[in-house]
């Protein structure tokens, strides 16, 4: 049967993975564009709605917030900088022609993406709490680090098989081993495939950093969930938390956005 | 009811909800002619549930203070608790002042957290169950615990695995507390009813009886 | 070249996608039971002009009337006219999920509320007709390139259209299948359907058509007679084309 | 410039997007693959030593945990059904060239997605819950499936546009309109694509129906929690809690993958 | 044709992909300065040929030393190996990250010491050398195909190779390139580099081989020098493959 014949016939096995960061404005999708500035108008315009027309109880909401927030973006930024570590050697091991190391990897990821991250949450904090004392800080960054490093892993790899296969055949020929190769060669145009999901893992982990509550670590949902049940303002703590929330992952998703396309254009230089 | 407050309220081996509360309310159902049904909610919402209508009382060691009076109806009080302070063994901590700096933990916005919260200089952490605070204790995350007396002394310690390792420092000077049935604002049925049964059951000594049974003293 | 009775009235047409012209007013009139085809290289706005006389492709300036209907008119319901309009693509779009039978009977039954036995009594005979006739129940992946072409033109003629519009309906085949897809064409066209035929198959136009358009960056330069088109063509651009390409 | 060498020369801008569901142990991925076998090996095996050899408090522990797994499935079943709905309005929506339709559609997958699950929870369950009375069941439900289907719109979007476009071309030079041709030709076809990505997010959700334990539904980790809270055996609950996790994702991952391939294979029929 | 002191020695070798036999017990001796060209039908296995004699593929069976190294010794380092035989692909892989001059530097500077300034001497030598000394700063996607090709020569040239291995270092250029690569190419053979050539570019392959190889089917059909073989081949499979392409 003729090529092209055969190719536009057949259903294309396409893969669909839609991740769990939030939904990133790119330029390709006009109707997110406008719905993010659509979502972004709306949570600063009712906030400051909130703030101006109804101070009482929102302005007192709003001045015991703070410290969760930097709480939240503490535990995101130590955690996802660690899970960037972690993904970086799962990555490896995941591609490693080791059968040691690639199970080890590939086992590690299995699991983790097997398990609640609450349950995991709870496992590292407490259960494993009873041998080896950490402050619940770093429980909670190292929590979720591991949970994250597992999907990092995953960037990673993608991110190194995008690579084509002629470059790393190019620098073997060269006379550079596997590690070279991978340091001079790979990774350095890898990274560009990389930053846009890393960037997009980092607004999910944000998100996600909100189990961390659950802790006892107190970050901005915590501290709305001790406003509330002190106040009995239910309605009106979790409106204000769930805008702060927005806010937040709306700048980032723009900000990955940007990025994304800065990259983009930088492939033809 | 949050069912993660023994021996007061809390989920048994038969997975029913039981306890001295539970008990007790159920004793004051048959007086009072009503069957009490209980159900499991999160501590740090049970109040709003209340208000929304998923529940008519709140029978979860509620402690009656001015802030909550405002909020909603108790029944007369049914139980008399004080705060205590559970430290580990080998501290030699005598009074909450000289936690100082220290780390506290309690149920989020329990009595216990607010005792904590009052005292200046304290930090203070809430859990979403008390059990969780004890387990952090036990681990060294934190300096101690404040909970209700009848939790501590008589559950958690009790308990293998904490008897070895924590002791309660002291009870809180505070004044007494008592817990209440908590019912929306203007909810006149339920509340003449509940006190009768209360009333019923105090005058009847049931209330010792189930004490005995319970908390063991 | 004022048309007596034209089914198709293209008339002065254009059509731009962001800053590409690809129509510049274009005039088409097409008689019934004409057969027009087109020529002209890549890109000089053959699909598109083809695709405007279904309304595949919305036209930015001009006017188009089928069959009657000015299918910008607010009150024509385009579907309707469409179903007079048979298309057949370069890329065959048969629908993979049915059988060929069910890609023959769908249209009829869903859009001409034929019932089903009369559906399939049609669809064995256009089988029949572009010679395929024991490959009713055969999925469409199952077909060589030149039988998914000849079940996509039967789809259309199950419509019962009265104009068929084809746009380089053999490209995407293998040499040895091009010829049985031309045949079914020739045929069709030998029963005095309308056609119009974007093709590079000079064979064909020479035989088949009877008058040939060569377009060239979205302008209608020259139209003939194939006789006089093959061998005299007045524009130095026809030439050249005809040129290269014979 | 030759357009060969060209294609060679560029980074490919490659679209990495992890999901959340489980790491599918799909045929090409063989370390995945064992890693499968490993970890349901481990996790499988852990369970029955822990209830052979340690029967206190293992024994106690799972004969208090079923219900809990059977409301975790009751509650991943209806809201993964409720967000298939309101997912395929959703990726409809995205898809229309009705503006205010597309305007809507999208900026409810951009305020889900840029807030996190738990705050959803939270909001919906305590304050919409001074507004409307529901039963905890069903709030839990309808908070998860509001949150998934703007997940499941994305999947049902990215499904349809996976379809040839000249799918859509022959259906409407048939005289079909848009509605009959979503409905006869792209829908039938694109549930093979999305019916792989549907089974993903089938375990996504049931890991993450975890949170509503924090509302009170005696889900698997509810059941767990009130179990350590009464006996203080943090350590041995959440390990018995994370292997049943595993085992039931272990075997809906080997699950969807076995789907995809069947489907796979049915492409060429 | 027994080899008085070969470079590279391919003795007996087989390769073997799953099922498909790419290579079946080929011999291949190389004296040093000679230049070598392969050609043959798609699928013959030239390229696999070309890419066991710096072990970008592994063998199923057989022997092959080059310069002295036994590829398949567990002693031997590879990499040492590799930087002694230079490598041109179909597809360039230069560095898109790294401009001409880094892409010719990196390898000298990170595998053999060289200081950067001593490194990017040679590079601008080499670049002068291909006839491209003004590209030194752009990145490859700035640049034809032919000069990619070009400064992939180059790169493989800044290691010092004694051997040069080339797999099709035209196919995939526009027409127009194409002499300028082969100019190179032939430069290098008449400076008495070691060479062994896969191509379908039967002018260089008369002007500059010492020796032709065909290979058809994994195996080595015939191996001639240019004169003989082009004028009288002796094996029919050389004779049909010659008359198809010439
Ligand atoms: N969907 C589209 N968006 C933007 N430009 C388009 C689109 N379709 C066609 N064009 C442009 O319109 C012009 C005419 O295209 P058209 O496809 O009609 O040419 P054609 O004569 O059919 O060429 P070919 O022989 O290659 O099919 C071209 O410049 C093309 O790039
Ligand atoms: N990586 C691989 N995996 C499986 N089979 C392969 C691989 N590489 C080559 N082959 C097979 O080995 C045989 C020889 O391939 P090779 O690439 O050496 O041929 P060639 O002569 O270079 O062909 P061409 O002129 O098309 O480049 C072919 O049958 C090919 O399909
Ligand atoms: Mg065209
Ligand atoms: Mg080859």
């Amino acid at each position: 049967m003729n090529e092209n014949a055969k190719r536009s016939q057949d259903i294309k096995p396409v893969v669909i993975d839609i991740g769990d960061g939030a939904a990133i404005p790119s330029r390709g999708d006009r109707g997110l564009v406008s719905a993010w500035k659509l979502s972004f108008f709306f949570a600063v315009a009712t906030l400051a709605y909130l703030l101006i027309f109804r101070p009482t109880p929102y302005v007192r909401l709003i001045k015991f917030l703070p410290d969760g927030i930097l709480v939240t973006f503490q535990v995101t930024i130590f955690s996802i900088l660690l899970a960037i570590v972690i993904g970086l050697l799962t990555g490896l091991g995941r591609i490693s022609r080791n059968r040691a190391i690639n199970l080890v990897a590939s086992t590690y990821v299995e699991i983790v993406r097997g398990v609640p991250l609450l349950v995991q949450l709870f496992y590292i904090y407490y259960a494993l709490g009873q041998f080896v004392k950490v402050p619940d800080m770093v429980a909670a960054v190292v929590a979720m680090s591991f949970c994250y490093g597992a999907y990092m892993g995953e960037v990673f790899r993608a991110g190194i098989l995008s690579i084509s296969h002629g470059q790393t055949e190019a620098a073997r020929s060269l006379g550079f081993n596997r590690w070279q190769t991978m340091y001079y060669v790979i990774l350095p145009q890898a990274w560009r495939t990389i930053l846009p999901p890393v960037g997009n893992e980092f607004i999910a982990l944000l998100k996600d950093t909100s189990l961390v509550s659950i802790l006892a670590v107190s970050d901005l949902l915590r501290r709305g969930r001790e406003f509330a049940s002190e106040s009995f303002l239910y309605f009106e703590t979790y409106t204000m938390v769930a805008l702060i929330y927005l806010i937040i992952t709306l700048i980032l998703s723009k900000l990955v956005s940007i990025m994304e396309e800065r990259l983009s254009r930088h492939v033809t230089r | 009811t949050d069912a993660t407050w023994p021996p007061m309220e809390f989920v048994g081996p038969d997975k029913e909800i039981t306890g001295f509360a539970v008990d007790y309310m159920k004793a004051a159902g048959k007086e009072a002619g009503f069957t009490p049904v209980f159900k499991a909610v999160a501590w740090d919402g049970i109040f709003a549930g209340l208000d929304s209508g998923n529940y008519d009382a709140i029978c979860s060691s509620v402690s009656i203070t001015d802030e909550r009076k405002n909020a909603m109806d108790f029944s007369t009080p049914y139980f008399k608790v004080r705060q205590a302070l559970v430290v580990p063994k080998a501290s030699t901590v005598k009074n909450i002042d000289e936690m100082k700096g220290k780390t506290l933990g309690a149920q989020i916005s329990t009595t216990g957290h607010f005792a904590i919260k009052k005292v200046e200089g304290i930090k203070d952490k809430s859990y979403d169950e008390v059990g969780l605070a004890f387990e952090d204790l036990f681990n060294g995350r934190i300096d101690g615990v404040v909970c209700d007396d009848p939790v501590a002394a008589q559950y958690a310690l009790q308990n293998d695995k904490y008897k070895d390792a924590l002791k309660i420092a002291t009870i809180i000077e505070a004044g007494d507390e008592f817990y209440g049935i908590a019912m929306k604002k203007g909810n006149t049925e339920v509340l003449d009813l509940v006190n009768k049964g209360i009333k019923a059951v105090q005058d009847k000594g049931i209330d010792k009886e189930l004490q005995k049974k319970w908390i063991g003293q | 070249m004022s048309p007596a009775n034209p089914i198709i009235r293209v008339e002065n047409v254009s059509k731009h996608f962001d800053t590409v012209a690809a129509l510049s007013e274009v005039d088409l009139f097409v008689e019934p039971g004409e057969k027009v085809v087109i020529i002209g290289p890549s890109g000089s706005g053959k699909s598109t002009l083809l695709r405007t006389i279904n309304r595949l492709e919305n036209i930015t300036a001009g006017s188009i009337v089928v069959d009657g209907f000015d299918l910008y008119s607010p009150h024509v319901d385009i579907n309707k006219v469409r179903m007079e309009v048979g298309m057949v693509f370069q890329s065959f779009n048969l629908f993979p999920h049915m059988t060929v039978l069910g890609n023959l009977t769908i249209a009829p039954i869903k859009l001409k509320g034929m019932t089903r036995a009369e559906a399939e009594a049609m669809a064995r005979r256009l089988l029949e007709k572009v010679g395929i006739p024991d490959k009713a129940d055969v999925f469409p992946v199952k077909l060589s390139g030149g039988q998914q072409q000849r079940v996509a033109i039967a789809r259309a003629l199950a419509m019962s259209p009265k104009i068929m519009l084809f746009d380089e309906p053999t490209s995407a085949l293998d040499p040895e299948m091009i010829g049985e897809v031309l045949d079914v064409m020739a045929a069709l066209a030998r029963e005095g359907m309308t056609m119009v035929v974007v093709t590079h198959e000079m064979g064909f136009a020479r035989e088949v058509a009877d008058r040939i358009i060569f377009m060239d960056g979205g302008r209608i330069v020259e139209e003939a007679p194939p006789a006089k088109f093959f061998t005299a063509p007045e524009h130095p651009r026809t030439q050249k084309f005809l040129e290269q390409i014979l």
